[in-house]
């Protein structure tokens, strides 16, 4: 059962329903979004742990990452070793106007340096300032939310597997001493 | 629009009901709103720039429409402003937007018969004020409130005029299968795809049309065949 | 001017106060409409920079440079609709005075037949465009 | 009638011209807004941005007044004025309440109402030409083809009402008014509005200035305060259509209410086909050109043809 105009009325009952239903409009200013946990809002970058390894760099698809450093050479801790270098870093900043929010540089870390923070409100009104030095860099650990918890029926992350295996290892030597070490007495 | 004007001067020739020369202001309006009417119906005619011409024809009719009104004419004052403001001159705005008429001064707006249309201007203009003045001669109209409304004319239309009012039917449906006999003229010659383009000489075809031809055909071709059609 | 008017028009009952009133306060709202456009711009010429270049003086069209000059080609096509409506708005404007009297008394169903048969030749003439595909779009 | 009242009038009709466009516009915000689940202004004025219009007006009036260099600078520059003033003039014909309370009483008034409303189309063809600009030109032509479409049944319906009502005078055809000339009118009020919708160029009938084909068709190089013009003519322009139904189809001041209060009956009726007006134009998308110009010759004019038909037959026999 249709008649001519159906359809016009049915589409003017449309936007009437959805004025009288609840907006989805967030107020942001006012209102804070509440963020998925996993939201790509700025990349930290945890200093202490960069190699600089220039893997980020080189992955990087807009080329934002801009890495400097020197090798510096470590006096040998044993008269028979060689001495030994290793990189230091001068200077790790991000350009976030060039940056597409992609996250390779996080997936390849292989040292985990590098993190998201859902941070978001970091606009500038000089384009400049949007290349986010290390110190910058470094402050926007503090806003890394802690990793969201695992499933509960989820398989242990292997690390934590094999320190437990290990563990158990030796607390089971340990206990095995103790068996014999009574049984001696 | 000169007769109009002139119709102004009429005004103040009435001596036999009032005293001579005792303009009341509707008097005084009518004649400077004549002399508006005039002076933009001259510049209608004498303006070299197209749409300038059409829109001081708007604030000629638009004066006359006043002077309707101010001989309470009311119905046709209101008749001028629906069909020759809204109807008439935007047909004629109309027209001149799709034949390109430029910003500025068309060099060939200049007619070789301007002298010729001044002298049948005078010509119909000294005939129509002959005739208006020896027909009333110093007759005094009472122009009562009212006299002009839509339902004085509908009784005097309806109980006097039926007989023309029907063959003014006639006379409409005539000019309606004109205007369509004209328009299917012209339609037949048009080929169906249409396009346009811009005088610098870029097709803005439709479907492409034009820029293929334009790129198969020499380029001298299509952009010429392009305005003859659209003609 | 036209306060003059309407105040020598009261004052003489010859020339029909009532009518000459409506005109007269159309006119002077004629004159309250002009003030007001120019007070709006006044107030905006006080209000406003003015910081001239080139570039904004250019044709903004759809955000690119302009390309060629200030004229498309169009349908002439639509002209026709313009002929037709010329024809039926003259023929309409007659059906004003008609409605006003055609039920009064001494009117009756003749003039009633009298304008139906106005109309009738019209929608003759509708029919015909429509029969000759003018009201269609090709 | 002295002149005291007279400029009273005048001054009154001024500001419900320049103060109820803007609570239209204001409603066309929030109302849009809801109905596409979102919120609309909510800052200007603090409660729910009540003084959007109003921010926007003093920011408008600040703006640069910019004429492009090619355009026609005097029409270029007069065409607002010429578009929106003649929306004033109809207001003063619009009657509110019973016994005299209009502007003023013409006894023409329907048939000048209809007459002036088809004069600021002439102001839009002087912005497209004016312009220098091909969408601009485009958007005036498209302008003209349709008001010359859709002022046809416009004026085949309203006459349906005069009439109905036998008299042109506006407050005259309310008084005539009946109950029963709503299921008899009802051909004509919808022709009268939908033709309305069109001549003011409201969506679904928005081809002239329809921003995804000829950017804003006649008024893209306008700026400013002459933009501004040009969209107050827009607002008022629903105002004086809604006004215009209701009170030649909807009754005007008749109501439940006592006659006194009867301009509020009126006033309730015109927000509410603004109402209807604003709520169109979220729902429907916009007709093609060809389609526009269809529905108006061969849906529109023929209905308002068998209305007047109706109407004469009725008429005759009830008088």
């Amino acid at each position: 059962m249709s008649f001519p105009g159906a359809g016009l009325a049915k589409g003017l009952a449309v936007t009437l329903r959805t004025m009288t239903r609840k907006t989805v409009t967030a107020q942001y200013p006012d209102a804070q979004p509440s963020l998925p946990p996993r939201s790509r809002g700025v990349i930290a970058l945890l200093e202490e742990n960069c190699t600089v390894c220039m893997l980020c760099a080189r992955e990087c698809p807009d080329w934002c990452i801009y890495i400097d450093s020197h090798k510096e050479t470590l006096p040998a801790a044993d008269p028979n070793a060689r001495a030994r270098t290793r990189n230091v870093l001068d200077r790790f900043a991000i350009d976030f106007s060039l940056c597409m929010y992609c996250g390779i540089c996080i997936e390849v870390c292989p040292f985990d340096a590098l993190f998201w923070s859902p941070e978001f409100e970091y606009a500038e009104t000089d384009i400049l300032e949007l290349t986010h030095e290390r110190d910058r860099l470094r402050e926007w650990m503090w806003t890394v939310p802690v990793p969201p918890a695992l499933d509960p029926a989820a398989e242990e992350p292997k690390e934590i597997a094999s320190a437990r295996k290990a563990a158990d290892k030796l607390a089971a030597a340990a206990a095995a001493a103790l068996e014999q070490g009574g049984d001696a007495q | 629009m000169s007769a109009a004007a002139l119709l102004a001067a009429t005004g103040p020739l009435d001596p036999a009901a009032r005293s001579f020369l005792s303009p009341t202001g509707v008097e005084i309006v009518f004649l400077l709103v004549g002399i508006a009417v005039l002076g933009s119906a001259v510049v209608a005619v004498t303006t070299k720039q197209l749409v300038h011409a059409a829109l001081w024809l708007v604030a000629a009719l638009g004066g006359l429409a006043v002077e309707f009104l101010l001989l309470t004419a009311e119905f046709v004052a209101w008749v001028q402003v629906l069909i020759y403001l809204g109807s008439v001159v935007v047909l004629v705005l109309f027209g001149l937007m799709l034949t390109k008429a430029p910003i500025g001064r068309s060099p060939d707006a200049d007619s070789k018969n301007r002298w010729v249309a001044l002298v049948v201007a005078l010509a119909s203009a000294g005939t129509l004020v002959t005739l208006v003045v020896d027909a009333f001669r110093t007759s005094w109209i009472d122009l009562g409130a009212g006299g002009g409304s839509a339902a004085v004319t509908g009784a005097s239309l309806f109980r006097t005029w039926v007989l023309p009012f029907e063959a003014l039917s006639v006379l409409l449906l005539a000019a309606l299968v004109g205007a369509i006999v004209l328009s299917r003229g012209a339609g037949r010659r048009v080929p169906a795809p249409r396009s346009g383009r811009i005088r610098a000489g870029r097709p803005v075809g439709s479907n492409g049309t034009v820029a293929q031809r334009a790129a198969a055909a020499p380029p001298a071709e299509a952009p010429e065949t392009a305005p003859a059609e659209e003609s | 001017m036209v306060g003059q008017q309407a105040a020598s028009v009261a004052a003489d009952p010859a020339a029909g106060s009532g009518y000459f009133d409506a005109y007269a306060a159309m006119g002077l709202l004629a004159v309250v409409g002009v003030l007001f456009v120019t007070v709006a711009f006044t107030a905006n010429r006080l209000l406003r920079p003015v910081v001239y270049s080139p570039e904004k003086l250019l044709a903004y069209e759809c955000g690119v440079d302009p390309v060629g000059e200030d004229w498309a080609h169009t349908q002439v096509r639509y002209y026709v609709y313009a002929f037709l409506y010329v024809i039926f708005a003259v023929d309409a404007i007659y059906l004003f005075p008609w409605a006003t009297v055609f039920a009064t008394a001494g009117y009756g169903a003749g003039t009633l037949v009298e304008m139906f048969v106005f109309i009738g030749f019209l929608a003759v003439g509708l029919l015909y465009a429509w029969k000759k595909g003018v009201l269609e779009w090709t | 009638m002295n002149l005291f009242d007279t400029v009273l009038r005048c001054v009154a009709t001024l500001v419900v011209f320049l103060t109820l466009p803007l609570v239209i516009g204001q409603t066309e915000h929030k109302v849009m807004a809801h109905m596409q689940g979102r919120l609309g202004p909510m800052y200007a004025g603090g409660f729910h941005g009540w003084a959007q219009l109003i921010a926007d007006g003093v920011k408008f009036a600040q703006k640069e007044d910019i004429v492009p260099a090619g355009a026609d600078r005097r029409i270029f520059q007069l065409a607002p004025a010429v578009s929106l003033l003649p929306y004033l003039f109809v207001l003063l014909a619009i009657p509110v309440g019973p016994d005299g309370f209009v502007g003023q009483a013409i006894d023409a008034g329907l048939f000048f109402v209809l007459a002036v409303m088809g004069v600021g189309v002439i102001g839009k063809l002087m912005a497209g030409w004016a312009s220098a600009n091909k969408f601009s030109l485009l958007g005036g032509l498209r302008t003209a083809a349709q008001l010359m479409s859709y002022e046809l049944p416009m004026v085949l319906a309203a006459a349906s009402v005069a009439m109905a009502a036998g008299t042109l005078s506006l407050p005259g055809i309310v008084d005539a008014w009946q109950w029963y000339w709503i299921p008899w009118q009802i051909i004509g009020a919808f022709v009268f509005f939908t033709a309305g919708l069109a001549e003011l160029q409201r969506p679904p009938f928005d081809m002239p200035v329809a921003d995804s084909e000829i950017i804003f068709g006649a008024y893209t190089e306008y700026t400013g305060l002459r933009f501004a013009l040009f969209l107050l003519s827009e607002y008022v322009g629903i105002l004086v259509v809604s006004a215009l139904t209701a009170v030649l189809f909807l009754g005007g001041w008749h109501g439940p209410l006592p006659d006194q209060l009867g301009w509020l009956w009126t006033l309730l009726k015109t927000f509410a086909l603004a109402f209807v007006v604003i709520w169109l134009r979220v729902t429907y998308p916009r007709l093609r050109e060809d389609q526009l110009m269809r529905f108006a010759w061969t849906v529109l004019i023929p209905l308002a043809l068998v209305q007047l038909a109706l109407t004469g037959i009725i008429k005759v026999a009830i008088s």
